[in-house]
C-alpha cells in the first residue's frame, strides 16, 4: 500500500470505509480518493471494515498504531463505537464521523445529512402528491442500521401526524433488492390499488422495483393514469436517469461528494487544531451542537423532474476517476 | 436349567425386540450358568447380536426381563452399571479410531480420582496387551492399527474389566489362526477362574473346542439348549437351519481337466505387500490364495481387481491385457470382485437390495445409459432367487438385512456381470454355516460354468472348494497344494512354519507362529491441550 | 410387489401404492414429508388474506423461488454425492459480473467492461464461469483433499470479494438484452424462469432416477468406497457434479439479473443458509446418498411461502426474522416426524 | 506390510509410514500446523509496517480476538463432541440484550427495560440465557433428533430476530458498570479480556486432556456407539457441552459489550463462518473427535492477524474481502499439508 499525499507535517489522516459493496459508499470512496490525490491532506491507505463494527474498531486501532493523527470513520452502529471514541479522545485524536451520529463518545465533527429529514421530506412529498389519501409501500432497510431506522421512524411519525388517511405498509428488506421485490410483489397481489412507494435506498431497490413494476405492467410514466408515485433516497445516477425517464418521481440526493469533501476538510482542520462554532457555514449548511460534539448537517436536496439536471448534484458531475 | 435360575450369571426370558417391521427377537430366552462357557449360534439375522445388545444395555427390549445373578438388570441408560455386570466384545468395532490404544483400553473406566495419569495408563496398557501377545505401541491411534490388533484391543478391554460374565459376539471373525489360539488360551484361563462366557460364532468347531453348553436361535426364537459334548455337528446345523442338512460338501479330490487360462499375471508386484507373482487361473478352476489377512494375499486380490496399482507386472484376462489399477477396466475385462469387508467396500447401506445388486450392471438395464426400474427389479429378483437371499423384496434397504444376506447381495453384485474370473476375498466372513455352503457352492458353480475363480482367505472351509491352493506368507507364495491337502499342512504353510512344499505334520495349533507381521510402530499423542 | 427405491419424485408419485406395510420404507415418505407443512401454510395464507390464492400471488411466489430453487437444485445434487458447496451463493453473483465485464463496452456506460467478446457471448461465458468455479472447488476437495466445508467457505468469501472488486461495488444495470431475456420474459402468461426451473428439476429428477450416472451419485454419496469397488469413477463424477452445481448457480445468476433488472453487488449474499435449510427440510441428507429433488423443491417452496404469508399477514417488520427462524425449526421438526426418521 | 491389515488403497495412502518417525505421527503435529502460517504473517506484517511489532498493535490484535476466540472455544468443544452449533453467533448478541432488558430501568434511558432484577444480576442472567439457548439446542438435537446443522441454523435466525425485536434494532448503550467492567478493564497493563480468554482456553485444554469427562468428549465425537458401550453418558454430556457452548457465547457477548461500549444491534452477525473457519484451519475436525483447543486458538489468531496485516498493508478496500478469502484457503491448504492428513 503506497501512502498518498506529500506533506506529513501535521500528521496523517486515517480513514475507514464502512463497506465497499454498495453504490453509495463506493462513490464516496472514489470522491475521497480523488480529493486525496488532488492536494488533499496526507492520509494513510484506506481500510475497509466490511460493515462490521468490530472491524471498524480494529482497523482504527491499526491506523492509529501507524500514526494517524485524525480519524475519519462511518460507524454503521452508533452505540458500539462509544468505547473506541473514548480511547481516541484520550489520545487527543479528532474524529470525524461520516453519515452517522455516534450515541456517545467525543466526536470532533459529524458530517451527515440528517436521515430523519429524509424520512420527513419523503413523507411530505408523497403525502402531497397523493393528496393525503391512499396506500403506500415503504421499502425499509436493515432494521439494525441506524440510518434505516431514522428514516423509518421519521417517515412513520410524519405520516401519522400529517397524513393519517394514508395507509403505510412497512416492508423490512435488509437492504436486499430481491427481498424488496418479493415482498412488494406479494403486496401488489394483495393491494393492486397501491399508490406510492418510498424506497429508503435507491442503490438497492431502484432496479428491482422498476423491473417488478415493468413485469407487472404497472410501470406508467409519471403523470399518466395508474402511475405509482415513487420517491427514493440516495440520489445515485441511476435514480436521476429514472426521474428523467419519469419512471420515478423524486429522490433525496445524499451528497456522497460533500461527505467526502467535508470529511477530509474537517479532518484536516482537526489536525491543524481549528475549532468550529455552531451556526451556518460557508457551504450552505449549518453546524449544530450535539451532546458529544458538533454536527455539520449537509443539505440533502430533494430532486424532482425540475431540478434533476442541476449540475451541483454529485451524480451529475463528470464521470468519476477510475 | 430352572435350577440354575436363581444363581444364573445371566438369565433373560421373553425378550422381544423389533426394528420397524423386522422382529429381531421374538420371546427369546437364554440362561448362562456361573462359570459356564455358553455358545450362542444361529443363522445370520437370527437375533444373536440383538440379544447381545439387549444383555449389555445397548438396546432396550420391547418386552421381557433380564437378571444378573438373580438381581434384576440395571436401569436402561445407566450403561456404567451394566458395565459392572457384563463385559462385551461387540460384533461391530467399538473402538474410537482417533484415540490411542491405551485410551481405548480404559475408555470410560479411567482409574484414579480426578485427573488422568497418562504415563501410568500407558504402562498398564502395555502390560495388559503383552498378556495377549500383542505388542503395539500403546500411544498409536487405533485407526493406524490392523483389523486384528484392533480386535485384540477390544478383547483385552472386555476381559480385563474383571466382570464375571463376558460376551463375545463373533470375536474370531476378525482374527487369524494364531490370534484365535491366543484368544482360546486366554478364555480357558479365565474360565479356570470361574468367569462365565457367552460365545457367539459361526465356526462350530470353535464352539466344540471352547464351550460346554450351546443355545441355538432360529428366526428370532430360542430353539434348543444342550450340552456341547456329544452334540453332533449335523444336529447343531439342523437345529440352526430347521431342516436336515445335505451332507457337508466333501473336499474336492484330484484336479479336474482344466480349460484354457482365463486369468494370467506376469511378475505382478506391489512393494511392501507382495513379491512378483506369476499366477494362472484356468477356466473351470478355483484357485485359493491362503494367507493371513495381513500376509499380503488380500493385497494381491485387490490388485487383481484394480483397487490397487501394482508397481510392476501385467494382468491378462482371456489373453487380453487389462489396464492395471483401474476397477472399471478390470470389470470390463471380466473380473468380478467380492470385497473383504462388506460394510466398508461392499454395500451402500441406505439403498435398496435391488440397487446394490445391480450396481455393476447399470449399463445393461436400459437403452442409452438409462436404468429402468422395472428391469432393475426383474434382475434383482433373479439374483434373490438364485442366491436365496432372505429379504422382504428388492426394495428393502440393504441395511435391514442380516450379515449373511448382505454378503449374498455383495456376491450377487459380483456375479451380475457373468465375470470371466471371480476374485473373492474372505467371501464367507461372518456368514453362517448354511449360507457359507451356499455361497461357496455358488463360487463353485461359477467355475463349473466355465469361468475361473480366485478365493483369497484364511478359512479352511473356504479353501476346501479350491482345485489348487497357494499358501502366501509375507507376500510370497511359499507352497502350492493340489486339492486334497490336509489342514495342518496348509495352516503351517500359511504361517510360514514350513517354508515350502509339504510340511511335516503336527496337530493344528501346535507350534503356530504369528501369521500377521509385527504391529505398526506408529506412535501418537491423543489430542490433548499443550 | 415393491419398488426399487428409485429417487425420482415423479416416478414415486405415479407408482401404485406398495402392498407391503408402507411405513416399512420411510425412503418413500421422506419426499412428501413437507406436503403437510405446505398445506398448512396454504390454509394460513388463505385465512390471513384472500389475495393469497390469487393466481398472481401464487405465480409470484414460484417466480421468486426460481433463483433460490436453482441453487438448491445444484446443492442437492452435490449433497447427494456426499459433498458440500457453500460458494454457490457467490457464484450466482460473480458469474454474471465476470461475463458482463468481458463483454460490456469499455466506456460509455457506467460500468466499464473489457469488450473482449460480442454481447451475445455473455450468457455462455456466464455458464462457463460457473463451471470453472465448480472445477476449482473440485480441485480443492479432490486433489488437495482439504475440508470441503471450509474450502468452499473460503471460496465464498474470495469470489464475493472478486465480485466486489470487479464491479467496484456498483450494481450493473443495462445488461445486454440476450442476457436479461430469460429472467424477465413471459411464456404463456407464466414467467419463463418458472418453466425453466421446473423443467430443470424434472430433468434432474429423471436423471437421478433413470440414468446410470444419476444413480451412481447415490452410490457415491452413500458409500464412496463401495462405489469405487463397483467400478464407478467416483472422483470424476464428483468433479462433474461440482461443475454442474456451479453452472446451475451461474444460471440462477442469469435469471436473477433479468428478474431484478441488474446485477447487484450483494446478489445472493447470505443465501447459502436458506439453500441448506431448503434442501434439508426437503429431506436431503447432509451426509450424502439420501433425498430427492422433489423433496428439495418442496423445501424451497415452503421457505418462500413462509415469507409470502408473513408479508400478506402484515407481520410487523421487527418480528419477521424471529418468525422466519421459528418456522424453519417447526418445518424441520414436522418433516422429521412425518418422514419418521432420525436425522443423524 | 502392516497396511494390508486394513486393505484399502485410500487408507494406505494416508496412513503414515510404519517406521518410527515422530513427524510421521500427524496427531502430534496437527496442533502446530498453523504456527508456520502465523510466522509468515508475522514476517509480512513486519515488512509492510513497523507499527506491526509494536506492543499496542499486538495486544490490540489479541484483544480483538477475544470475543471471536470465546465463540471458537465453545464451537470447538461442540465440534469435538461431534455436533455443530451455528446459533452461537446470535447468542453472543441475544444473551446480553435479554439480560439488560430484564435489568435496565423501565424508562429514562434510550432503551426501556423491565427492571425486574437489580443491575448486578445482569451478568449472571446473561450467562443463564446462554445456557438456556444451549439447552434448547440440545433438546432439538437429542430429544427431537432433528438435524443439528439446520436446527441451530433456525435458532440462529430466530434468536437474531428476537434480538432485533427486543432491542428494536437499536444498540444499547450505558450498560451497568458491573456488566461492562470485564470487557474494558486492564489488568497489569493488558486487557482483562485477554487474561480471561487465555485462562479459559488453558482451562478447557486441561479439561480435555486430563479429565475423564474431557476425554469422554473425544470418545463421543469419535464413535458415539463405542462411547455408550464404554459406559459414557453420551446424551447427558453432549447436552452439557452444548450448554457450555452457549454460556461461552454469552460470556463473549459480555466482553463484547464492555469492549465496544454498547450491545450492538448486529453484534456477532455473520461471525459463525469465521468461527468455523478458525476452528477447522486450527485442526478441529467437523466430523468430531479431532483437534485441540490450542489448534483452535492458533486458528483465531491467524484470522485476526490477516485482518490486521491487511489493514497495516493498506490493501485497497475493494480487495480486502477477496484477499481474506484467498488467505483462508491458503491457510487451510497449508495446515492440511503440515498436518499431513486428508481432511474432508
Ligand atoms: N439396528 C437395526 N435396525 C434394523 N434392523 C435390525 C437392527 N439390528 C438388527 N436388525 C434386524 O434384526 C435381525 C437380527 O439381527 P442380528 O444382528 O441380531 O442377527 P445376528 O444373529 O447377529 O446375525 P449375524 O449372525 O449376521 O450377526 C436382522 O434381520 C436385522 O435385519
Ligand atoms: N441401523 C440399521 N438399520 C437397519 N438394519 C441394521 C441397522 N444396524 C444393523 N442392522 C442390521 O442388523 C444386523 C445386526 O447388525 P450387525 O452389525 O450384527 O450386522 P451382522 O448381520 O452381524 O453382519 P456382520 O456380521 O457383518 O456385522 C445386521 O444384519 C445389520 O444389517
Ligand atoms: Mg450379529
Ligand atoms: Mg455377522
Amino acid at each position: 500500500g503506497c501512502n498518498r499525499g506529500s506533506d506529513t507535517a501535521g500528521g496523517r489522516i486515517g480513514i475507514d470505509m464502512p463497506r465497499t459493496d454498495t453504490d453509495f459508499w463506493n462513490s464516496y470512496q472514489q470522491y475521497l480518493e480523488k480529493d486525496l490525490d488532488h492536494g488533499g491532506p496526507a492520509a494513510l491507505p484506506l481500510s475497509n471494515s466490511q460493515n462490521d463494527i468490530a472491524k471498524v474498531v480494529s482497523n482504527v486501532q491499526a491506523l492509529t498504531d501507524q500514526g494517524a493523527k485524525a480519524i475519519v470513520m462511518a460507524p454503521q452502529d452508533t452505540g458500539a463505537i462509544t468505547a473506541e471514541l473514548q480511547r481516541l479522545a484520550e489520545k487527543k485524536i479528532p474524529v470525524v464521523s461520516v453519515d452517522t451520529r455516534p450515541d456517545e463518545g467525543k466526536v470532533y465533527m459529524v458530517v451527515r445529512a440528517d436521515n430523519r429529514a429524509y424520512g420527513e421530506k419523503s413523507c411530505d412529498y408523497l403525502g402531497r402528491k397523493l393528496g393525503g389519501t391512499g396506500r403506500v409501500a415503504e421499502l425499509q432497510g436493515d432494521l439494525s442500521s441506524i440510518n434505516g431506522r431514522d428514516r423509518s421512524e421519521a417517515f412513520a411519525s410524519c405520516m401519522r401526524k400529517k397524513f393519517p388517511k394514508i395507509t403505510v405498509h412497512e416492508l423490512a428488506t435488509d437492504w436486499k433488492g430481491e427481498v424488496a421485490s418479493g415482498k412488494l410483489q406479494s403486496l401488489l397481489a394483495q393491494h393492486p390499488d397501491l399508490d406510492g412507494i418510498y424506497m429508503q435506498a435507491g442503490g438497492a431497490f431502484l432496479r428491482p422495483t422498476l423491473a417488478l413494476l415493468e413485469q407487472q405492467k404497472r410501470l406508467e410514466p409519471a403523470g399518466s393514469e395508474g402511475h405509482i408515485t415513487i420517491i427514493s433516497n440516495d440520489g445515485i445516477p441511476d435514480e436521476l436517469d429514472a426521474i428523467r425517464a419519469g419512471t420515478i418521481d423524486a429522490t433525496l440526493s445524499q451528497p456522497a461528494d460533500l461527505y467526502a469533501k467535508y470529511a477530509l476538510y474537517y479532518a484536516k482542520a482537526g489536525l491543524d487544531g481549528k475549532t468550529f462554532r455552531p451556526g451556518p457555514t460557508d457551504h450552505g449548511s449549518t453546524i449544530v451542537k450535539i451532546k458529544n460534539g458538533l454536527e455539520d448537517q449537509l443539505p440533502a436536496p430533494l430532486v424532482t423532474k425540475d431540478t434533476v439536471d442541476d449540475k451541483k448534484l454529485w451524480a451529475n458531475q463528470p464521470a468519476r476517476k477510475k | 436349567m430352572e435350577t440354575h435360575d436363581r444363581a444364573a450369571a445371566v438369565h433373560a426370558e421373553g425378550i422381544v425386540k423389533r426394528y420397524g417391521p423386522t422382529v429381531a427377537l421374538d420371546g427369546a430366552r437364554l440362561t448362562v450358568a456361573p462359570g459356564e462357557a455358553h455358545a450362542l449360534v444361529g443363522r445370520n439375522g437370527a437375533g444373536k447380536s440383538t440379544l447381545v445388545s439387549v444383555l449389555t444395555g445397548m438396546a432396550r427390549p420391547d418386552a421381557g426381563r433380564v437378571t444378573f445373578g438373580g438381581a434384576p438388570a440395571p436401569d436402561w441408560g445407566d450403561t456404567a452399571a451394566w458395565q459392572r455386570k457384563v463385559a462385551c466384545v461387540h460384533q461391530k468395532s467399538m473402538t474410537v479410531p482417533e484415540l490411542t490404544v491405551a485410551e481405548n483400553l480404559y475408555l470410560g473406566r479411567f482409574q484414579g480420582t480426578r485427573t488422568i495419569r497418562w504415563r501410568a495408563l500407558h504402562t498398564r496398557a502395555r502390560e495388559l496387551l503383552a498378556e495377549y501377545g500383542v505388542e503395539v505401541d500403546t500411544a498409536a491411534r487405533i485407526r493406524d492399527l490392523g483389523v486384528e490388533q484392533r480386535q485384540f484391543v477390544e478383547i483385552a478391554r472386555a476381559l480385563s474389566g474383571g466382570a464375571r460374565l463376558v460376551i463375545l459376539d463373533e470375536p474370531t471373525a476378525r482374527l487369524d489362526a494364531g490370534g484365535i489360539d491366543r484368544l482360546c488360551a486366554k478364555l480357558r484361563g479365565l474360565r479356570a477362574q470361574g468367569v462365565a462366557f457367552l460365545f457367539i460364532s459361526h465356526h462350530l468347531q470353535e464352539v466344540h473346542e471352547l464351550c460346554d453348553t450351546v443355545t441355538v436361535f432360529r428366526d428370532a426364537r430360542h430353539v434348543l439348549t444342550a450340552p456341547v459334548p456329544g452334540l453332533a455337528k449335523e444336529a447343531l446345523v439342523a437345529a440352526m437351519t430347521g431342516e436336515e442338512t445335505a451332507a457337508v460338501r466333501k473336499p474336492r479330490t484330484g484336479a479336474r481337466p482344466a480349460g484354457e487360462p482365463v486369468l494370467r499375471t506376469e511378475a505382478l508386484a506391489l512393494d511392501g505387500h507382495f513379491a512378483p507373482l506369476d499366477l494362472t487361473v484356468r477356466a473351470g478352476e478355483v484357485v485359493g490364495l491362503a494367507g493371513a489377512t495381513a500376509g499380503g494375499s488380500t493385497a494381491i486380490g485387490e490388485t487383481l481387481v484394480g483397487l490397487r496399482t501394482p508397481d510392476a507386472g501385467r494382468i491378462a484376462v482371456r489373453g487380453r491385457p487389462v489396464r492395471t489399477g483401474s476397477v472399471p477396466h478390470a470389470l470390463d475385462a471380466g473380473i468380478g470382485y467380492v470385497p473383504e469387508d462388506r460394510h466398508r467396500e461392499g454395500l451402500i447401506p441406505g439403498r435398496s437390495v435391488a440397487e446394490n445388486a445391480t450396481l455393476t450392471v447399470t449399463g445393461r438395464l436400459g437403452p442409452m445409459g438409462t436404468v429402468l426400474p422395472s428391469r432393475t427389479r426383474a434382475f434383482a429378483r433373479r439374483m434373490i432367487a438364485a442366491l436365496d437371499i432372505r429379504t422382504t423384496g428388492p426394495g428393502q434397504p440393504v441395511s435391514g438385512l442380516s450379515g449373511g444376506n448382505q454378503q449374498k447381495v455383495v456376491i450377487a453384485r459380483a456375479l451380475a456381470r457373468e465375470p470371466a474370473v471371480l476374485v473373492a476375498i474372505r467371501p464367507t466372513n461372518g456368514v453362517d454355516v448354511k449360507s457359507k455352503d451356499a455361497l461357496l457352492g455358488v463360487v463353485r458353480e461359477v467355475a463349473d460354468g466355465g469361468s475361473g475363480a480366485v478365493i483369497v482367505s484364511d478359512e479352511l472351509d473356504d479353501l476346501r472348494v479350491c482345485d489348487r491352493v497357494l499358501a502366501v506368507f509375507h507376500g510370497r507364495v511359499t507352497a502350492e497344494f493340489p486339492a486334497g491337502w490336509r489342514d495342518h499342512e496348509l495352516v503351517a504353510a500359511m504361517e510360514g512354519v514350513a517354508v515350502a512344499g509339504r510340511a511335516p505334520g503336527g496337530p493344528p495349533g501346535a507350534a503356530r507362529g504369528r501369521a500377521a507381521p509385527g504391529p505398526p510402530d506408529t506412535q501418537g499423542t491423543e489430542g490433548t491441550a499443550p | 410387489m415393491t419398488e426399487t427405491a428409485t429417487p425420482s419424485a415423479a416416478d414415486v408419485a405415479d407408482r401404485p401404492p406398495p402392498r407391503r406395510r408402507p411405513w416399512a420404507e420411510p425412503a418413500r415418505w421422506r419426499d412428501f414429508s413437507l406436503v403437510p407443512v405446505i398445506f398448512v401454510l396454504g390454509v394460513i395464507g388463505f385465512i390471513v388474506s384472500p389475495a393469497f390464492l390469487t393466481q398472481d400471488n401464487l405465480i409470484g411466489v414460484i417466480q421468486q423461488s426460481t433463483e433460490l430453487g436453482l441453487l438448491v437444485l445444484g446443492e442437492a445434487l452435490i449433497l447427494i454425492t456426499g459433498r458440500m458447496d457453500l460458494s454457490l451463493e457467490s457464484t450466482i453473483g460473480l458469474a454474471p459480473v465476470l461475463a458482463l465485464w468481458l463483454v460490456m463496452p469499455a466506456h460509455g456506460t457506467r460500468f466499464a467492461g473489457l469488450e473482449l467478446f460480442p454481447a451475445w457471448a455473455a450468457l455462455p461465458l456466464c455458464l462457463a464461469v460457473g463451471a470453472a468455479v465448480g472445477a476449482v472447488n473440485g480441485f480443492l476437495m479432490l486433489t488437495l483433499r482439504v475440508n470441503g466445508f471450509i474450502a468452499t467457505l473460503g471460496m465464498l468469501t474470495m469470489l464475493r470479494g472478486l465480485h466486489v472488486g470487479i464491479s467496484e461495488g456498483r450494481s450493473i444495470g443495462d445488461v445486454p438484452e440476450s442476457f436479461a431475456y430469460l429472467g424477465k420474459a413471459d411464456w404463456l402468461g407464466v414467467p419463463a424462469a418458472v418453466w425453466i426451473c421446473l423443467a430443470l428439476f424434472a430433468l434432474g429428477g429423471a436423471a437421478l432416477g433413470y440414468l446410470r450416472h444419476g444413480r451412481a451419485l447415490y452410490a457415491i454419496g452413500g458409500n464412496p468406497e463401495a462405489a469405487r469397488a463397483a467400478g464407478i469413477r467416483v472422483d470424476r463424477l464428483t468433479w462433474i457434479v461440482l461443475a454442474v452445481g456451479g453452472v446451475l448457480a451461474a444460471f440462477a445468476g442469469i435469471l436473477y439479473t433479468g428478474h431484478y433488472g441488474a446485477v447487484s453487488a450483494s446478489q445472493g449474499n447470505g443465501w447459502i443458509f436458506q439453500v441448506f435449510a431448503a434442501a434439508v427440510i426437503g429431506g436431503i441428507g447432509l451426509k450424502g446418498g439420501r433425498g430427492t429433488l422433489f423433496g428439495a423443491l418442496t423445501g424451497v417452496l415452503t421457505l418462500q411461502l413462509v415469507i409470502n404469508v408473513m408479508t400478506l399477514g402484515g407481520v410487523p417488520p421487527l418480528w419477521t426474522q424471529f418468525l422466519n427462524g421459528m418456522i424453519i425449526i417447526v418445518a424441520l421438526v414436522i418433516s422429521r416426524f412425518t418422514s419418521g426418521e432420525k436425522q443423524d
